[in-house]
């Protein structure tokens, strides 16, 4: 596969992730199953962001000792070749956000299972008709 | 222009979050040090002038053409804008909070230093929200709102608000994630994040398909945070959930990040009215529902608190319009019902705290024993459901008038259906809690106490009274400025 | 989506409109035609700053972006330790400490303190170096959490190597987080900008003083200015917030 | 008349505690509302259709009437029902966005 293939079949595999996601939390019964929902899509828009900032052929966002000594002060060469690299920090913060929801969320199945000892969304708002 | 107390305001509440985690438990400091932090977040909106700060004083610079990007100049880092609508939006939520703060102070035996914390928390993101120039920034700070709302609403205990909590984070993460992925596709398809450059780039390009795949994932976003249609029952499960008197906190919060968002909405896409159907189609909808479902309901804080959701939808309605008239009355009517609500929400704190219920099955007959409280809430109703000498009217007014010169007259009949239900709402609140005869008794233990109010809180009911009287005398220079924010966002920022 | 009979349905008509949903987003994922944007202007000038571009992005260009992540995660912490019973109203409850006491065997006693210990010299060399090298604060902070996990698991949270209680973690966390505001504030107080990185002198006409930018100059060959410190506290952050929820959570009572 | 009463009290009984004034009104705001929100769709294509079928309308929901009690049930907190709203609005919004109206 060449470059751009894999950019096609990276934001495939993103976009399914985020239906899949969708679906868990839309359908499934668990609540376990719809954090994973959440984590997917979470995963997806990542994946998203990561693949936006691949560049077919590009070399990582690093600065070598040989291209900084290269080109003292504009180093034209090394921003040619180099990957975008804004999406990639934009990625960084997310997998924080994904995490720190993933955490809370937890916390609170945790009560709700020593509350209802159940996992069911079916069980837990039981108390909310229809 | 560089003005240096621009950031404190969303600096300073988060330093002082920490604080307050860190003195958890010693309750005198947290008290001190409490009513010390409200004080300085009032007054940095007050002191701030006018203009731009630059995150990092990177500057703008001249595109290169290996950019690909059609602009001459882009901004390099985080901006934040802070103009008139700003600094009334940041120093009502202040406004509020402080009110929040002090009655969790006052009236409470043991004051939670982490409940503060989220307090703060949830104060600097929303001003980061109203401020922030920078779609990325602005999507960063809105997640940590979602978190500290819903931790405000975990704080109370009880299963109930646990659920609250489940559905807004479960929901909370779609929407973040949709806004994230609207993001991403911008960033992909223009390169840049600021929204000035962004409006730059977008106009003009309307038609690109993924531009407009855009436009519908922010919007479904712009729809959680602002607790609009398939999200008003997450939403008024949240109000409901929390206290009374942090659920003022929590319905101002929604309609200045529904302002907020809806004016970056329309600054970027402004110019396609699919989006702007779409904002007031849900909104009417929310209006109509909203209303009807606080009809129905037995409980004082959900009423209120789907009061509250269709409250949101009449702003929705303004702004969906998407005339000049439109956007400025919404902006004016978030401004107003906030403040409206507030007040309502804080007097049902009150019955909330003595009777430590708001089942109107359990209350009644509070009018001999709370008189004077019985008499603010009327005012609240009519302040609500929008009477000529207040503020609501001004702006419900506008609405009205806005729909009408839209073209859009049976808007504006539903606007007043649903102002009339609402005002019918309120006042079976109303007579539930304070005229019906009490038959059970329960609230009648304490009694005595509802008519010597804590002063804190009742001098926080003269405040907003005040503030909804004088806005409703003299609405001009407010509405004035939302005017020009609204011709802002339509000719050019 | 667990409906009565009668409405069955429901299912099959979100179904489907979840399936227009998906369409859409496929499609727009799969014709997407990427423009550099301003990544190409930051790779360009990054250099000056910093060897590796994405700590240069994430602290200097959007460092305030960073703090916002920052302060997701110490809300987080604080939410869960709420849902456990710190700070929730009418006074703190405090749970049965229930740890779940599991005997290890001896070839995990021996061989964790060790590892545990390479673990955290791995992260440690991952923060210091992280505006050089692949890596960063956040990547160090959770290197560094993981060794926590391993020592909580193989020797109780009692015993554990690292020895914290949990008021330190909170303290290390607020310490970590103070530590990034007030990098910020230096910049605040010295140009007038929030954030500006002292000590790189990306922006010579600002003015900043020479004893600021002898203050934050790291040994290394590019000058990063305060990137590494603004690091170091990131580390400390993430490190004491990952713990934190990790035995918060390890510690929920079982029924 | 009292017939009629005694069946929106049979009717309203499922609300669970609600007054019944408050269900009529209600009742009355949500009859005005569906027939105002179809003219305000319609009425761009033409006025006179709209108005025929607003009025055909009327008389659909008013056979159908209570309305009040479906629309509470379709307003609880439960998951599902905010799933199953988000889902269909997730759907409608991209369709309107990308397919035109």
């Amino acid at each position: 596969m060449n470059g751009s293939e894999v950019q096609f079949w990276s934001f495939v595999t993103a976009a399914l992730l985020m239906i899949i996601g969708i679906y868990a939390i839309i359908f499934m019964d668990n609540i376990i199953k719809k954090i994973i929902g959440v984590m997917l899509i979470g995963d997806g828009v990542n994946l998203v962001l990561i693949t936006e900032g691949f560049k077919p052929g590009g070399i990582v966002p690093i600065i070598s000792e040989k291209l900084y000594n290269q080109s003292p002060g504009i180093f034209q060469e090394f921003a040619d070749q180099a990957s975008y690299s804004l999406p990639f920090a934009l990625v960084l913060t997310n997998i924080v956000i994904g995490a720190s929801t993933l955490a809370v969320l937890l916390g609170i199945t945790i009560k709700l299972y020593q509350h209802y000892n159940s996992l069911s969304v079916h069980e837990i708002f039981k108390e909310e008709k229809i | 222009m560089n003005s240096e107390l621009i950031p404190l305001m969303v600096i300073f509440p988060l330093i002082s979050a920490i604080l307050l985690n860190l003195m958890h438990g010693k309750d005198k400091v947290v008290r001190a040090y409490g009513i010390l932090a409200m004080l300085v977040v009032l007054v940095v909106p007050i002191f701030a002038s006018y203009g731009n700060h630059l995150f990092g004083a990177h500057p703008v610079v001249d595109t290169l053409p290996q950019l690909k990007i059609s602009l001459s100049e882009v901004n390099l880092a985080i901006e934040y804008n802070f103009a008139f609508l700003q600094k009334a939006l940041v120093f009502l939520l202040a406004a509020i909070a402080t009110f929040a703060v002090l009655s969790h102070i006052s009236n409470e035996k043991k004051v939670s230093g982490v409940y503060l914390s989220m307090i703060m928390l949830s104060i600097a993101a929303v001003s980061a929200v109203v401020m922030a120039n920078d779609i990325f920034n602005m999507f960063v700070f809105l997640e940590i709102m979602t978190i500290a709302q819903a931790a405000i609403v975990i704080a109370v205990g009880g299963v109930s608000g646990y659920k609250a909590a489940f559905k807004y984070l479960v929901f909370g993460g779609v929407a973040g994630a949709s806004i994230l992925l609207g993001i991403a596709l911008l960033l992909g398809t223009f390169g840049v994040l600021n929204i000035s450059d962004l409006h730059n780039s977008l106009s003009g390009n309307m038609t690109n398909p993924i531009v407009l795949t855009a436009v519908g994932l922010i919007v479904i976003g712009w729809l959680f945070e602002s607790g609009l249609f398939p999200f008003h029952t997450i939403k008024s499960n949240m109000y409901s959930a929390a206290k009374p008197d942090i659920a003022a906190l929590l319905q101002t919060q929604t309609k200045i990040v529904l302002v907020a968002l809806a004016i970056v909405l329309l600054r970027l896409f402004g110019g396609y009215s699919n989006m702007t159907a779409v904002m007031l189609g849900l909104s009417v909808g929310t209006l109509i529902i909203g209303s009807v479902m606080a009809l129905l309901q037995t409980d004082f804080r959900r009423l209120l608190a789907f009061t509250a959701v269709s409250q949101a939808g009449l702003v929705g309605i303004g702004i969906g319009l998407g005339t000049r008239l439109g956007i400025a009355a919404g902006i004016f009517h978030a401004i107003n019902d906030a403040i409206a609500m507030s007040l309502l929400f804080i007097t049902v704190y009150f019955i909330y705290e003595r009777a430590k219920t708001t089942e109107f099955k359990r209350l009644g007959g509070l009018l001999v024993q709370a008189p004077k409280l019985a008499f603010i809430q009327i005012i609240g109703i009519l302040i609500v459901s929008g009477v000529p000498p207040f503020n609501a009217y001004q702006s419900e007014f506008r609405i009205i008038d806005a729909t009408i010169q839209a073209g859009h007259p049976e808007l504006g009949v539903l606007v007043i259906l649903g102002t009339i239900l609402t005002f019918v709402a309120l006042m079976k609140g109303f007579y539930l809690t304070f005229l019906k005869e009490n038959t059970t008794k329960i609230a009648l233990g304490k009694v005595h106490i509802y008519n010597g109010l804590p002063t804190v809180t009742y001098v926080t009911l003269i405040i907003l009274v005040i503030a909804c009287v004088g806005i409703g005398l003299f609405p001009m220079p407010f509405y004035d400025r939302a005017y020009s924010v609204a011709l802002k966002i339509l000719v050019g920022w | 989506m667990k409906f009565q009979q009668s409405q069955e349905m429901r299912n099959l008509i979100a179904a489907i409109f979840v399936g227009i949903f998906s369409y859409f987003i496929i499609k727009a994922l799969t014709d997407f035609d990427i423009v550099p944007g301003v990544s190409y202007i930051y790779n360009l000038r990054g250099p000056l700053i910093a060897p590796n571009m994405i700590t240069v992005i994430l602290f200097d260009w959007r460092g305030y972006d960073t703090l916002g992540e920052a302060f997701i995660l110490i809300t987080a912490v604080l939410t869960t330790g709420i849902l456990f019973g710190r700070g929730v109203l009418g006074g703190d409850v405090s749970e049965k400490d229930s740890t779940p006491i599991r005997p290890s065997t001896i070839v995990q006693k021996v061989f964790a303190a060790p590892l545990v210990f390479i673990i955290v010299a791995f992260g440690v060399v991952i923060t210091l170096g992280g505006h050089i090298t692949p890596g960063g604060g956040f990547q160090g902070g959770s290197v560094i959490a993981t060794a926590f996990f391993l020592s909580v698991v193989v020797y109780g949270f009692k015993k554990n190597v690292f020895n914290l209680s949990h008021n330190s973690l909170e303290t290390l966390e607020g310490v970590g987080a103070l530590i990034y505001l007030c990098l910020g504030l230096v910049g605040l107080g010295l140009s007038g900008y929030y954030l500006y990185n002292v000590g790189a002198d990306l922006y010579p006409y600002l003015g900043v003083g020479d004893t600021a930018t002898r203050l934050f100059s790291y040994p290394d060959s590019t000058n990063a200015g305060i990137i590494p410190y603004l690091n170091i506290g990131i580390a400390l952050k993430v490190l004491s917030g990952f713990c934190t929820i990790i035995t918060v959570l390890w510690g929920a009572e079982k029924k | 008349m009292d017939n009629l009463y005694d069946y929106l009290h049979e009717k309203f009984k499922a609300l669970g505690g609600t007054q019944i004034g408050s269900g009529l009104s209600a009742e009355f705001i949500l009859l005005a509302f569906f027939p105002l929100v179809l003219i305000a769709l319609l009425r761009g294509v033409n006025d006179t259709i709209a108005i025929v079928l607003a009025l055909l309308f009327i008389v659909a929901v008013v056979f159908s009437a209570p309305f009040v009690v479906k629309v509470s049930k379709e307003n609880t907190d439960h998951y599902n029902i905010a799933a199953f709203y988000v889902a269909i609005v997730m759907g409608i919004v991209m369709f309107i966005m990308l397919g035109g109206i």
